[in-house]
């Protein structure tokens, strides 16, 4: 946290966002903020608002229905001076995209040796009742692009710190808001300048038995467990949370999980090939002799999401799955 | 699983005759659609419901006369075409209030209602992705030797994406059976048509070599005769055609949404051009009131039936992923 | 291997494919190949030579440059009964179509409880002078999606039958060929009729002291690695080539792994978020107490694929990487 | 690192006049190209070859007159693009070398020359992939209150791809300052324009309000001029342009496509219109001997340049993928 950010208040997530594209917004005229709805609506879900007003229709600007071209502006836009934001309103509608963000966004300082100052926000995750083609986490397939970082906050203080570090930041960035996690309350620093880095995973709790890396809404949902391991089963859980999935903050991981010996990955994506199998195959080159238990994943069931809401939270890993899992490699091999 | 009859519905329209049919369908999809509305305010729809209120004729003047082998494809905002393809009222008010009953077994909900034994190849959550769909459903149809054809319903926002655009080009190129009718209601979620579409729709195919024409959407003859026309030309291997039925959105992009960000003028003058009122004013008043009270009936069933299937649990989650399950 | 082949003829692996494809379309006239160059021009790289003089123009169809309606042309022709194989030209373009592919294709069953029996040929690796933008090995995007089979056969004879399986599959199966691979030969039955399963590993070597599980091209080097450690080390490899990437053969994997107590991952894919991720994952979940040593991945450096022939094939992994890889498993934890 | 200057080919043609100019520079890119093909011959090209030669004067001509500040978006055949930009020849040529002193250090090769100093901002291994990003160099000039413009070259196939046409849209919508030129060469790979493209090119823009225009492609002054009336109203805020330019692939898709699937006539009677021959006629004969002199010791000297810089090694592959390395 910069020193000059002392005062805070408990924002929701999308206050954090909105915060952060103010602030970049009002420090540097080159950034400006394109996508579908972003600008009379202010966002689907509300996330832009204000910032037309603010800034006017050339800097924030509502696009057609044309993500690839989406991306497109952003990367003409930054080639030629501007340092642009670029909303895909849900994370599946950027497989619409992805040959401008992974064959172009990501390869033109490979190829041009130049910057590109993009970040590519979007809102993953089956927080609504959006259905199979709405609420998808495919975080996994960005992450593993030579070229791209991807950011995934999982509350509002880091929404904030890490969207101004993505907006300044030399490279494209693909920032993935979570549905689940818009209106979560957490105290966010104001006034000052709060930039949080890139690439840094941040242990939310610490513990000595047993180590849960959990990203995106399953941080809150770990930490809960956390605590109620503690009180139940006396169990010492370290929760950390990534942020930052590419470049992966492994050191950290790595030395939490040589230290606990045990370990837990939890995310709402499904299991096959995703961040979670990363961080096993991680944890498990560099703690072998450390790991006192088989590694678990907390995920979802490999199957679409449901429309339904009360399906789609049956669906997702909650708190008891992560107690579930701990108590499991508590058991040992 | 006791079946709803959908009485003169047929392309024939039965011995009441085709006006008759067309009004039926209308007045079905436009009672399907208040009856969910009043379900969602009550709470009981899981999912987001984009209402085609005073859109109905271009689904059923579109359908109208369609074989059950032709195909449809449709969008976010269908339970029109659904209805008009010959979707049961039924299993698609269970669909939306989540139950066991519906055709997605209540997973899906309005945007993912695909019923390929009727030719509907789905309402889609995804914009423009039934466009290359459409293009595909008729070249099978073509490769097969059938003189089938594919209607595939958009919205003016759609035009926007590319994946309408490659269709577009194929389908003059390959000469493919397929009927471009574009849905426009004059937005697009949150921002107007102005925001999203340059110049005309109706032409987007001229340069291609595709006739494109414009109809009031809201008169279920007019779009009627425009896709009849359309729909003879492709049988007969004369390729695709655009319309444009220009319509408008009585509602929100969602249920829920009060779309505050357009005039109440607008909104009243459309209100007075009901597709609806304009078909039944053609039929004989008794006529009418027999097909209402009908609907009214066939709603109440459909209803009845949706809410005694079970809540679609857990349970069902996994199921039809894959042929033969992992 | 069915019983009716007997006879086998050396084969390069486009001529394994061209004979599937030959026969599939023999023998169910709803199969039908469309993408582009593949009719007149036979494909880019001569695979689908003399299938449009055979089955004429309405069922061997060159397209536009759309691959959007490319794998539309697939899902709606399935839809109405057909039984197509569509070609994305390199796998880098399926990018152009995944909402096609993911969002339609994979969920058209769950969607609609009917079957969507549809191929999706493409060609990926790094096999030529084609650079960043046509050698991309994303094959673990494709296997995190449930709804879709991904097979990646690695040699002829395996082409041949596990793309007659996938045009008899009834779910949408992604067929990734290899680039570096198609010229290479193989004996391969013909005559009969000769199917694969879907979903099956093999095992193409049985050893003792590590397993190899290896993809694509590196199930060759993986094979030339372990003749080479019999010879010069003792060390006996079991090299398992799991063929289909989803679903995944957990078993065959597990059971090598838990009698090996070693493992080696091997792949042309950049090494984080991938195929060597998931097997990594796989192995610590089911066999931490039978590892004598940490796994090691043995990929591609995490950067672009350079134009340059000798470049590309400077950064991609060799039988001797595999042979480094498979030492410092035996060196232990 | 040794600099060759590019004499009289900026945009005012230097004291010898603009046609003097265009075609010094026309001459350089057919030079550069067959020297490379010749190279390719001996194996010293270590990746595809795509040749742009007959269509020099698309580039050229469209490029006279820009700014540096204005940019240009290219395509997998791009070496004219490139240099009608300002690219340097002895640059370029150490980039399809495979050189260290290439552009993208010897690992890209031809299809992935991008150099953002000069506006260059890409050729592309994606076909159509460079069109969005048009729109948002275009998106960018606007925003920032620049009068400069985008230039977007593509292929006649490239009109196949949604990316073009969601391009189109917002260029009309947004009155970007953008000229699309459709570089029509009559080829798309190994099929004809017929297998790819229906009805016409030119008017693809039509229905959006976009102007089109189809010229011929072999002949400088001409898509000089069509490409200046385009530039000078985009530079105003009058929007985008399509310029159709018909012109021909002399060789194959990549150097070593024989083009077997082309008739010979076809081929004789489009080199006849060779666009150098043509632009050299209208030069005083002196003028030309001496520019065409000066080209090849430009030639001569870039070649020596690049075959001087050393063949890129492994060592250099981890370079520039991120602005602070992982
Ligand atoms: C590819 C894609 N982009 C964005 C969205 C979000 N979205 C859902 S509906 C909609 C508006 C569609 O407008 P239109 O095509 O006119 O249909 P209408 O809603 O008016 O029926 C948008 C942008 C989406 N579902 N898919
Ligand atoms: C998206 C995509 N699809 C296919 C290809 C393969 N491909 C490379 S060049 C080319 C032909 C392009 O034709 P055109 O646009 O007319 O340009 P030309 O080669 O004639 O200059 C194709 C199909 C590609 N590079 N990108
Ligand atoms: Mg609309
Ligand atoms: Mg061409």
């Amino acid at each position: 946290m910069s020193p000059t950010a002392t005062k805070t208040k408990p924002l929701k997530m999308w206050q954090g966002i909105n915060q952060a594209l103010v602030e970049e917004m009002e420090r540097d005229e080159r950034v400006v903020l394109v996508g579908e709805d972003v600008a009379r609506p202010g966002g689907p879900y509300g996330v832009t608002r204000g910032l037309l007003d603010k800034f006017g229709p050339l800097r924030v600007r509502d696009t057609p229905i044309s993500e690839a071209v989406v991306v497109g502006l952003g990367i003409g836009g930054g080639a030629v001076g501007l340092r642009p934001v670029v909303e895909l309103m849900f994370f599946d509608f950027a497989m619409i995209a992805m040959d401008q963000i992974v064959n172009q966004a990501a390869k033109f300082r490979y190829f041009s040796g130049e910057s590109l100052p993009l970040t590519i926000r979007t809102m993953c995750g089956a927080g609504g009742p959006n259905g199979a083609q709405h609420s998808q986490n495919f975080e996994a397939w960005y992450s593993a692009v030579p070229g791209l970082k991807v950011v995934m906050p999982s509350n509002a203080a880091d929404a904030k710190g890490l969207l101004k570090a993505s907006i300044r930041d030399d490279d494209p960035v693909l920032f993935i808001e979570t549905l689940g996690l818009l209106t979560a309350r957490r105290d966010v620093p104001v006034g000052g300048d709060f930039v949080l880095p890139i690439g840094v995973a941040e242990t939310r709790r610490a513990g000595t038995d047993v180590t849960v890396v959990a990203i995106g809404r399953l941080v809150d949902r770990a930490l809960d467990a956390a605590a109620r391991l503690a009180e139940e089963d006396g169990i010492s859980v370290e929760v950390i949370d990534p942020r930052t999935l590419s470049p992966l903050d492994t050191e950290t991981i790595v030395s939490s999980v040589a230290r606990t010996g045990r370990l837990v990955v939890a995310q709402e994506a499904t299991s096959p090939y995703s961040f979670a199998a990363e961080v096993c195959a991680v944890a498990v080159e560099s703690c072998l002799s450390e790991l006192k238990a088989p590694p678990v994943r907390v995920t979802s069931p490999f199957v679409n999401v449901p429309t339904p809401v009360p399906l789609a939270e049956a669906r997702a890993p909650g708190a008891d799955d992560v107690v579930a899992a701990v108590r499991t490699t508590m058991r040992g091999a | 699983m006791a079946e709803v009859k959908l009485a003169a519905a047929g392309p024939a329209g039965g011995a009441r005759g085709a006006s008759a049919g067309r009004y039926r369908l209308m007045r079905l999809s436009r009672r399907l659609e208040e009856t969910m509305h009043d379900q969602f305010g009550e709470g009981q729809v899981p999912g987001p419901l984009h209402l085609s209120i005073g859109q109905e004729a271009v689904a059923v003047g579109a359908c109208w006369g369609l074989r059950q082998s032709d195909a449809v494809l449709s969008t976010h905002r269908g339970h029109h075409h659904c209805l008009a393809k010959g979707a049961r009222a039924d299993r698609l008010m269970a669909e939306l209030l989540g139950r066991e009953a519906g055709y997605s077994h209540g997973r899906g909900g309005s945007m993912h209602v695909s019923i390929p034994s009727i030719g509907l190849l789905g309402t889609n959550g995804i914009v423009g992705a039934g466009v290359p769909i459409a293009a595909g459903a008729a070249y099978g149809m073509q490769a097969q030797g059938r003189d089938d054809v594919t209607v595939c319903f958009f919205g003016e926002g759609a035009t926007g994406t590319g994946a309408f655009a490659e269709a577009l080009n194929i389908a003059a190129l390959w000469k493919l059976p397929l009927v471009f009718v574009c849905e426009n209601n004059q937005y697009v979620e949150l921002t107007p048509l102005e925001v999203h579409v340059a110049g005309e729709i109706y032409r987007r195919g001229e340069s291609h070599g595709i006739p494109g024409v414009r109809v009031d959407g809201n008169d279920v003859d007019a779009v009627h005769d425009a896709a009849s026309d359309a729909v003879e030309r492709a049988r007969g291997g004369g390729g695709p055609t655009l319309i444009e039925a220009v319509t408008y959105r009585w509602f929100g992009h969602y249920a829920g949404d009060r779309a505050a960000y357009r005039d109440e003028d607008e909104v009243t003058a459309w209100r007075e051009r009901d597709p609806l009122v304009r078909a039944r004013a053609a039929l004989d008043p008794a006529l009418a009131d027999e097909l209402d009270a009908e609907v009214e009936r066939e709603i109440g069933e459909a209803l009845a039936f949706a809410q005694r299937s079970p809540v679609t649990g857990p349970d069902m989650l996994a199921l039809d992923h894959l042929a033969v399950p992992a």
